[in-house]
Parts: C-alpha cells; structure tokens; sequence
C-alpha cells in the first residue's frame, strides 16, 4: 500500500502551508484524528491555488499534497472529472486494476489504488478531496464562505 | 409415513442439525416442538462460528490489522445479509442488538427521549394489543409510568384474533406509536398488519412491528410491511443466541436519539460533550455481538438456500395436519385460530383438565419436548381464563411423524391421568 | 530466548488458541498485540459452545424438557462461575448483560429511574475520570443532560495517572455515583480504589467500577474492593463476544428498578400492571445470550486453571521487559506511567511524528496486530495533546519473543518513515 | 416422577375444600399459575385441621394432599420438623435417596423424592408447604391474620 509515490509525497509535500484563498474549510476524520485546514483560491472558473495545512497519517498528508499538484492551475470541470474518478477509484475496495485512460487522468494519484483494499484507510486518501469539494462549493457559492465545517 | 404436499425434504434438512441425533431418557429419540421458544441450529451456522473464533476473531472498527479488517468485513457482511433478508432499502437501517426484547426496548427509549414530532409524554397514547410478548408489553408499560403517556390495547376475539372493530376509538390523534405483533407466539395468529397500518398512517403514528415469529418462517419484507420499524431475533431462526435486530427507516433512525451510550457509537467525545455516529453505529454502543452477527448472517444463508417460500408452505402443510390430527384428541381444546388460514406454526392447546405442566412433563419422558405456561403472553391466559397451555410448535426440519408422535404422546397424557 | 521470572509456559498455553497460528501477508506469523481490544478464543471455550449448540441448545427456565432444563443448568451454572471468580457473595447478584457497556448503561439508567435515596437528579453530582473509556463516559452525560445533574471528573497526571489531589471537591456531598476504571485501557495505569471509595463512603456515594480491563488480567474480588457495582466483558477475558457481566450489591439490586423490561423479568404482568422477578432476572429482559454465558463460564475455568495470580505475573514480567525494550526506541513516548508498577499490560505510545495509522499498518504489514487511534478514549488524548497512539496490549500468550518482534516492527516503521 | 402415590393423592386427594380457620392465605407460583387458598385451625399447638382449594399441577395438587394427611393432628414441633424435612428433600437436586429414618418422618411424602430433580417442577411441590408455614406463623401470632398475601 505505501508506494513510493505516496512516500516521496509524504515526505516532501507539494504547496503545503496555507495562502490566500476565496474560502476555507477544516475537514476532520473522528475515527483517526486526521485534520485538514484547505483553502482554494479561483481565478473565474480555472483553480490559482489550493494550500493546506493539516496532521494525520502519511496516506492523508500525501493525498493533500497530490491534490495539489493535480488541481492547481486546472479548468474546474476538469478538476471535477478527476475528484469524481479519484473517489471512484478509493470507493473500489481494490477491485479496480487502474488503466491507461485512468492513469492519464490522475497520475501520482493511481498509487493510492492500493489503499482502497483498506477501509479503514480511504477516509483518510479522501480527507482532502471532500474538502476541496467542500472549500469549492463554498467559493463559487460565494456565500458562506468562511464558516468552518466538519465531516 | 405421511405424505403433505409442500412439504421440505425434512430426511437431508434434519442431517445439517446436529442436536436432532440426540436421544434423550434411555433411548426416547428426541421429537423437538419447541421452536416457538428457539430453533436448532445447523451445522453451517456452528461452523462458521468456529471459524470466526479460529481464523477471524478481532474487535471491529477502526483496526488497521489484517485480523479487525476480516472481522469487520464479516461483521457489516452479516450486516447486508440481514437488510437483503428483509427487503430493507438500505444495510444502515439495520440495527444489531442482542435480542429481540432490546431491539422492542430500543425503540420505546428512542421516543422516549426524542424531540417532537415523535416525543411520547403524557399528552399521547401508545397502543398494543392483548396478545403481545411481555417483551412487547413492558418496554411499553415502563415509558407510559416513565412520560405519563397513556398505554391502550386491541382485545381479541373469542377465535384468537385482534378485535380490531374499536379501531377508530384506539388508535386516535394522540397515538404517537403502534406496536403489535406480526405473528402471536402463544396463539399463532397471524395479524393484519395493512388495517392498522392503514389507520396509524392516518393519524400519523409510528408503527413498530414485532416479527420474532414471523422472521423465521416466511418472506419479510419490510418495506411492504410499510412499518416503520421491525424487531427480530436470531435464536428463532437457526442462528445463535445473544443476536437480535431492529430495523427502522433510515430518516427516523437520523433523527431520533441514541439508547445506550459508548465505544463505537459515538462521533467524537468531550469530557464537556459527545456527538454521535450515524445510523446504524449511533445504536450499537460497546462491542458488538460480533460472532452472533456472523452466526446470524449464516443462519439466513442456510434458509436463503432452502427458499423463505418453500419454508412457509412446509410449516403450512404441517400446521394443516397437526390442527386436524390435535382436533382429533377427546377434550384437547385449541387456544387460538383453529384452521391453519392467517396462522403460524404455533399451536397452544388445553387437554381436559390436566395441568400443561404435567401433560409437558409426561410429554418429554417420550422425548417431545413441548413448551407449558403462559408463553411470556400472561394476558393471553387470563383473557381465556386459563392459567397456562401446553404449545408445540413447528420449523423446517419438523415431520408429519412428529405431529403424529405428539398425538400418540397426548393419548398416553390422557390415560396416565385418566 | 529471553527468560524473564515469572512466566508462563506459554508454548503449551498457545496450542489451545488455534488463531495463533494464522500465517498472514505470505507468510507472516502473526503477532497478536492487540488483547486490550479482544482476547482470542481457546479451543475449551469453541468446544463448549458447539456442545452447547449440538446437545443442549433450548430457550432457558421454565421448560419442562430436558434440553431446556439442561440448557437452564448450563446458564445458571455459568453464573456461579462467574459470581465464584469475582467472590460474590451471592450468585444472584452476577447479572448477565452483552457487554461491558450496557452493563455500565444499565448503572446509569437505574440511578436515572431510581427513587430516593438512589435517584440522580438535577441537584445531585456525578463523578467520573478523565481517563475513561467512552463506555463509561457517555452512558453518564446522557444521564446527566436527561436529569440535569452534573457530571465532574478527575483529571490526569503528566505521568498518567489520576490527580486526587482535590478529591474532596470533587467528590461532595451532593455526589450520588462515583464510577472509574479500575485499569485503563489506554494508558494501562491501574487506579487506588481505596482511595477513591473511602472518599465515596464518606459522602454516601455509590461506586461503581469498570473492571473490564481487570478482570481478564488479575484476581478481582468485588468484596475487597468494596465497591457498589463492577463491571466487565467476556469478549477480553478469553470468552465470546455478546456477553458482559454487572456485579451488583444484593440489596441494591432489590431496591433499584428495572431497565430493559420483557420476557423473564418479570414475576406476573397484566395488561395493567406488571410486578418484577427478582434480581438477577429483573435486569435481564428477553432471551439472554445463553450460549455467551455458558462459553463465558467456560473461558473462567480455562483462566482459573492457570490461575489468575500466575496470570497477572505473567503479564507483569512481560509489561517490565516491554517498558524496558520500547523505551530503547528513539524518539518513542510512552503515553501512561513508564514502569510496570500499578499499571496492565496495556502500552501506548508515539513515535516521532509518524502518525499512529502509519505505524500500525507497517506493522500488520510484518504480522504484528497493534490497535491505533484513540482506543475509545478521546478525552486522554487530548489531555496529552496528541491525536491518537498505537497501543500494544498482552495476555497470558504473550511472549518476550514477540515483544522482541514489536520492537524489530518499530525500528523498521522508523527506517521506512525516516 | 410420577410415583404411583403421587397420582393417587392426585386423583383422590384428601382433606380438599375450604373449612373453618384461624388463618388464611393464597400463593401463587407466577411461573406456571399454580395457586392454592390455605387455611389452618390450630387447637393450642396441635394442628386441628389444614383445608385448601387450589388449581395446578398434579405435584402441586398432590402435595397439599400429602401435607393434610401428614400434618393433620400433629403437634407444631412435629409438623415443622416434617416441612423443613420434606424443604431439604425437595432442594437436594435428586442427590438425596430417602433412607427409612426420613422415610419414618415423610411417609408418602418421600415419593417426591424424583420431583427434586426436575427444577422447573420443585416449587410446585413446595406451593403449599409454604403456604402452610406462612399460614401459621399467621394464626399462632394473631396478627394479620387474615392477609393475604402472596409469594
Ligand atoms: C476500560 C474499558 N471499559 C469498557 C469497555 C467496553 O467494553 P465492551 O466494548 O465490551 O462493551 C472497554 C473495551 O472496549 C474497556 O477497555
Ligand atoms: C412474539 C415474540 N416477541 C418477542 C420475543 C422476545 O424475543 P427474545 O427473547 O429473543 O428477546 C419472542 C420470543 O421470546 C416472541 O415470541
């Protein structure tokens, strides 16, 4: 389940620390104590930034840190398409053997395919993702934009 | 032998069940009538078990070793077994508790405690009826002295049946919740769940629906039911004891509070405060009964494979046969609808005037085991002035043989105290 | 091989549990430190159960037939044993419950229904600990918010243990209940009962002590400790899951009131009115785990064979070489008292910053089974300012060896994470 | 169980219907719904008479039968040496084998020497025993004498 790519993520995080952003969220997995502070920043509909700070286990720091490099800089319909295959591909309990066409779509993050065989580690590959889901809906919503929430 | 149609291939089915070898005073083959009180359980379910202890055994949730995450697989496996079983839309709806009772008990504290709409207190009415399990009697007895709410009751016909020509006047406006029993224990009657359904929805009670006797012996669908929660336990269909369930629908298992408090139930906690996990968790606190869970979900694989159908038209067939042959027997009267129509498999009766406690006993030193007394249904037996009765009741590996076996069995009763 | 004082002979105590000799991961022999969450089964607990289940199952007193009456002997028997290992000093003061947290649910709730002077109400105190399990913390906010009374506790040392030093703040006059465990599941420190029910006694409060991570592990005598009500679980003490135990004081269960009601509770029930049995039975509703009991009774003979004072060295000879050889661990903090004395065979520990779920998958990943998280014990947690621990916990199985392989796993977690 | 006695007191029992008192009482077993309606006369310390009305079980009902004829006409420290005898038989678990010296203080009371076996059935056996005890503790103190009381 540790691949090497989720170990290089891990150890040295892509765009950790937190920045200007158009809405934040704090996103927390009660069963482990993983936390998640993320802020995404838009420019109309194309993602400037997403910076985080969080604490938890290796699998939920890595997943931040290839959500980052994933997303920023991407149209938002794009960045939806990969979240939406990334859950799918956490959802599968191991039984999705990643293809070409997946791999295209999220890259580094195929290495996290092995983790779903874990249930009790996919919340925590999906602690980012649902609060950038989360952050996104509230800064294109505009309103409510600063109000904290809890998972 | 006689020949039922409809009836199982009882020859193969009673060879998964260890215990019916057994032989019991010197030599009496034992003739088991007492599955209304618990069944049997097969080889498959006391294997799966074994296994679970030999290979499985961890606690559940939140283990990250190989051990937790097998056994927490079978335990939320048994988990989608039991919500398939009875049609549930969904595996969150289904609660595990330990029996029966708590699964009743469960819901009488969740009113309890709830929030309006559903809070009961002392300005609403809670309604059973006259032939209700103690287990569905005194959950109700205790919130109604505990809130104030006012407890009513359907009576039954002299032939064994809810009189349900009250209806309008019981079930009223201030019924918060309904609770009655699918298939009566101690008479064997079968209930018309649609009347009352019919009129609590139009008063906008809640409907709880005790199918400890229903559960093992034919399809249940809760959704057809349109209940709004259902309770069963484990030990009456051929899985372990210590294992019971509620179901309730999903959007007031959200909303109502939690019963017991702990471990595994909770979402976060404070010394100051806690919140709780979703449906199902928020009901299950402490370790659950991981093993019984497993033993259940067997239990339902054993008699998902001989088909729910097929079950009822044996007990059926055999039910048609043993009210025909008891009817036979001098001075034996029928407590209870006396045609196998609307009726489970649980046939109560009086013999003359000879106690239930000594027809049972006279009855076991042939080696049948019967079940005497008030069948945890007191008011039953007050209702026809009787103070017990004797009950033989049928499962899948029952034979017509039995039935003949328990006829033979009564005559015997009749002439040792004749 | 390390030798240590005081051993058992474990090589000839794991034949009897066949899941030690899983192989995991290709290979892996499993290591199974993870006891504080479940025992694992021996072979004379699985063998009672399937002749319970093959020979003896029927549904419990009042039957007439000889599986019931054996199966009655059988569960009843299982209470003596119980009520012997803990020296009650009467059988009918052991009550069977699911697990350890109803049995506490079941304290809190009689108090909430009691009458005077027993009854919990807003102008009354409750007292329990920082360190409790979420079993015994919840069962009593939910008390606490239904009657208004207020909840306090005891908080923690830096070094894991209790601070007593205002405990005649804490505990007053107006305290009704005082309820703490007796070893911590957490942070292994084992508490100075006297202390705390001298104290009690004083004010006229009852205590109440959650024994769950005692019983298994020492020889527990309720009439030493002197306390009210004890509380604890088969599922950690070699016996199945769905079962617990509440010792309770003779004349207080006569006085408390019921809390589950059904089935077997009760001594006659009307449609009106229903009078309770006396306890044990008035606590126990429906169906008990009648299996569980009887496997329950089996794992204490299976301890008190090998005797719970050899036991309790065992695990001591153990914790003093497992405190030693984990503290050799760089940048590896015990969360709990750093040597053996007054403490179980329960460590907790971090290491560096690696994230506890890292830790415990790397080891699963050598076959090493440890629980991560906060271990049902939040509020420790945050007392230490840590988001969870990786905790290794032993048993009479236990051996240096695999206390060795746990230390090799950690090194390896290091190297990997470094 | 069913010893030939038993079923002969059963069938034939002697002394039933309710006569004049000094005391009254009614037991219930709950479990099964076993009643009787005791009462005693007692003439000084000599048992001048024990009637009852009852409905149970042919142990139940035989009992009182055996107690009518053992105890009629006794004096008090008799007949209570007879109960406590006949309690430590009925409590004995089917591990008591009469021998002639109790047979000596039971008679036909000894034939529920098997009904000690059977847990279920024991009370029954004991119904009126204890309501005979009850009973007079009523009438000798005076008091109360006409409670009823159950147990
Ligand atoms: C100290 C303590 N108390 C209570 C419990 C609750 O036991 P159970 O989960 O069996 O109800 C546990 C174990 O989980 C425990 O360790
Ligand atoms: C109709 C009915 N309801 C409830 C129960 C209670 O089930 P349990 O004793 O398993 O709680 C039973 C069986 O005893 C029953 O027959």
């Amino acid at each position: 389940m540790y691949q090497e790519v989720i170990l290089d993520h891990y150890k040295n995080p892509h765009g950790r620390g937190l920045r200007d952003g158009d809405a934040e969220v704090h996103h927390v997995n009660p069963t482990c104590g993983d936390e998640i502070t993320l802020r995404v920043k838009y420019d109309g509909t194309t993602i400037e930034d997403v910076s985080y700070e969080g604490q938890g286990c290796s699998i939920s720091q890595a997943s931040a840190s290839v959500l980052n490099e994933l997303l920023v800089g991407k149209e938002l319909a794009e960045a939806q398409k990969i979240q939406e295959t990334f859950l799918e591909l956490m959802q599968s309990k191991g039984k999705i053997e990643p293809d070409d066409a997946m791999e295209d779509v999220l890259e580094d993050a195929v290495a996290f395919a092995g983790v779903s065989k874990y249930p009790a580690r996919v919340k925590c590959a999906l602690l980012s993702w649902t609060a950038w889901k989360d952050a996104t809906s509230q800064a294109l919503d505009g309103a409510d934009a600063e109000k904290e929430t809890t998972a | 032998m006689t020949q039922l149609p409809g009836l199982l291939d009882t020859e193969a089915i009673r060879k998964d069940f260890p215990i019916l070898d057994r032989v019991l005073h010197d030599g009496k083959k034992l003739v088991y009538l007492d599955n209304a009180a618990t069944s049997q359980t097969p080889r498959q379910v006391i294997d799966v078990l074994d296994e679970y202890y030999e290979q499985h055994n961890a606690n559940v949730h939140r283990g990250v070793h190989v051990l937790a995450e097998e056994a927490t697989a079978l335990y939320e496996g048994a988990r989608d077994k039991v919500a398939e079983f009875i049609n549930a839309p969904s595996r969150d709806e289904v609660i595990f508790t330990k029996n029966a009772s708590e699964s009743l008990n469960l819901v009488a504290n969740m009113l309890g405690w709830a929030d309006e709409p559903y809070r009961v207190d002392h300005e609403t009415e809670i309604v059973i009826t006259e032939m209700e399990h103690h287990s569905n009697i005194v959950p109700w007895q205790l919130l109604a002295q505990r809130t104030g709410a006012k407890l009513k009751w359907f009576g039954l016909t002299d032939d064994g049946r809810l009189d349900l020509s009250n209806i309008d006047e019981v079930i009223t406006e201030k019924t918060k919740i309904v609770s009655f029993v699918l298939v009566s224990n101690i008479l064997g009657t079968q209930n018309p769940v649609e009347a009352i359904v019919r009129r609590a929805q139009e008063v906008g009670a809640l409907v709880c629906v005790d199918a400890s006797q229903a559960a093992p012996h034919m399809p249940l669908d809760v959704q057809a039911l349109q209940a709004d929660f259902v309770a069963f336990t484990g030990h009456k269909m051929c899985g372990p004891t210590g294992i019971g369930v509620l179901w309730g629908r999903q959007e007031l298992l959200e909303d109502l509070p939690p019963f017991l408090g702990g471990g595994e139930m909770i979402e976060t906690v404070s010394m100051h405060s806690s919140t709780y996990a979703p449906a199902p968790h928020k009901f299950e606190a402490g370790t659950p009964p991981i093993a019984q869970a497993v033993g259940l979900g067997a239990a339902i694989d054993y008699l998902s494979s001989i088909g729910m159908d097929k079950i009822l038209a044996h007990e059926h067939a055999l039910t048609e046969y043993a009210v025909k042959r008891l009817l036979e027997v001098p001075d034996l009267r029928i407590i209870g609808p006396t045609t196998a129509e609307e009726r489970g498999a649980a046939i109560s009766f009086t013999l003359g005037d000879i106690h239930p406690h000594d027809v049972g006993q006279v009855l076991d030193e042939q080696g049948i085991a019967v079940r005497v007394g008030h069948h945890c249904a007191r008011p039953v037996c007050l209702r026809y002035g009787i103070p017990a009765t004797t009950r033989a009741s049928f499962y899948l590996y029952s034979t017509p043989a039995e039935i003949d076996a328990l006829v033979d069995g009564l005559e015997h009763v009749r002439n040792f105290f004749g």
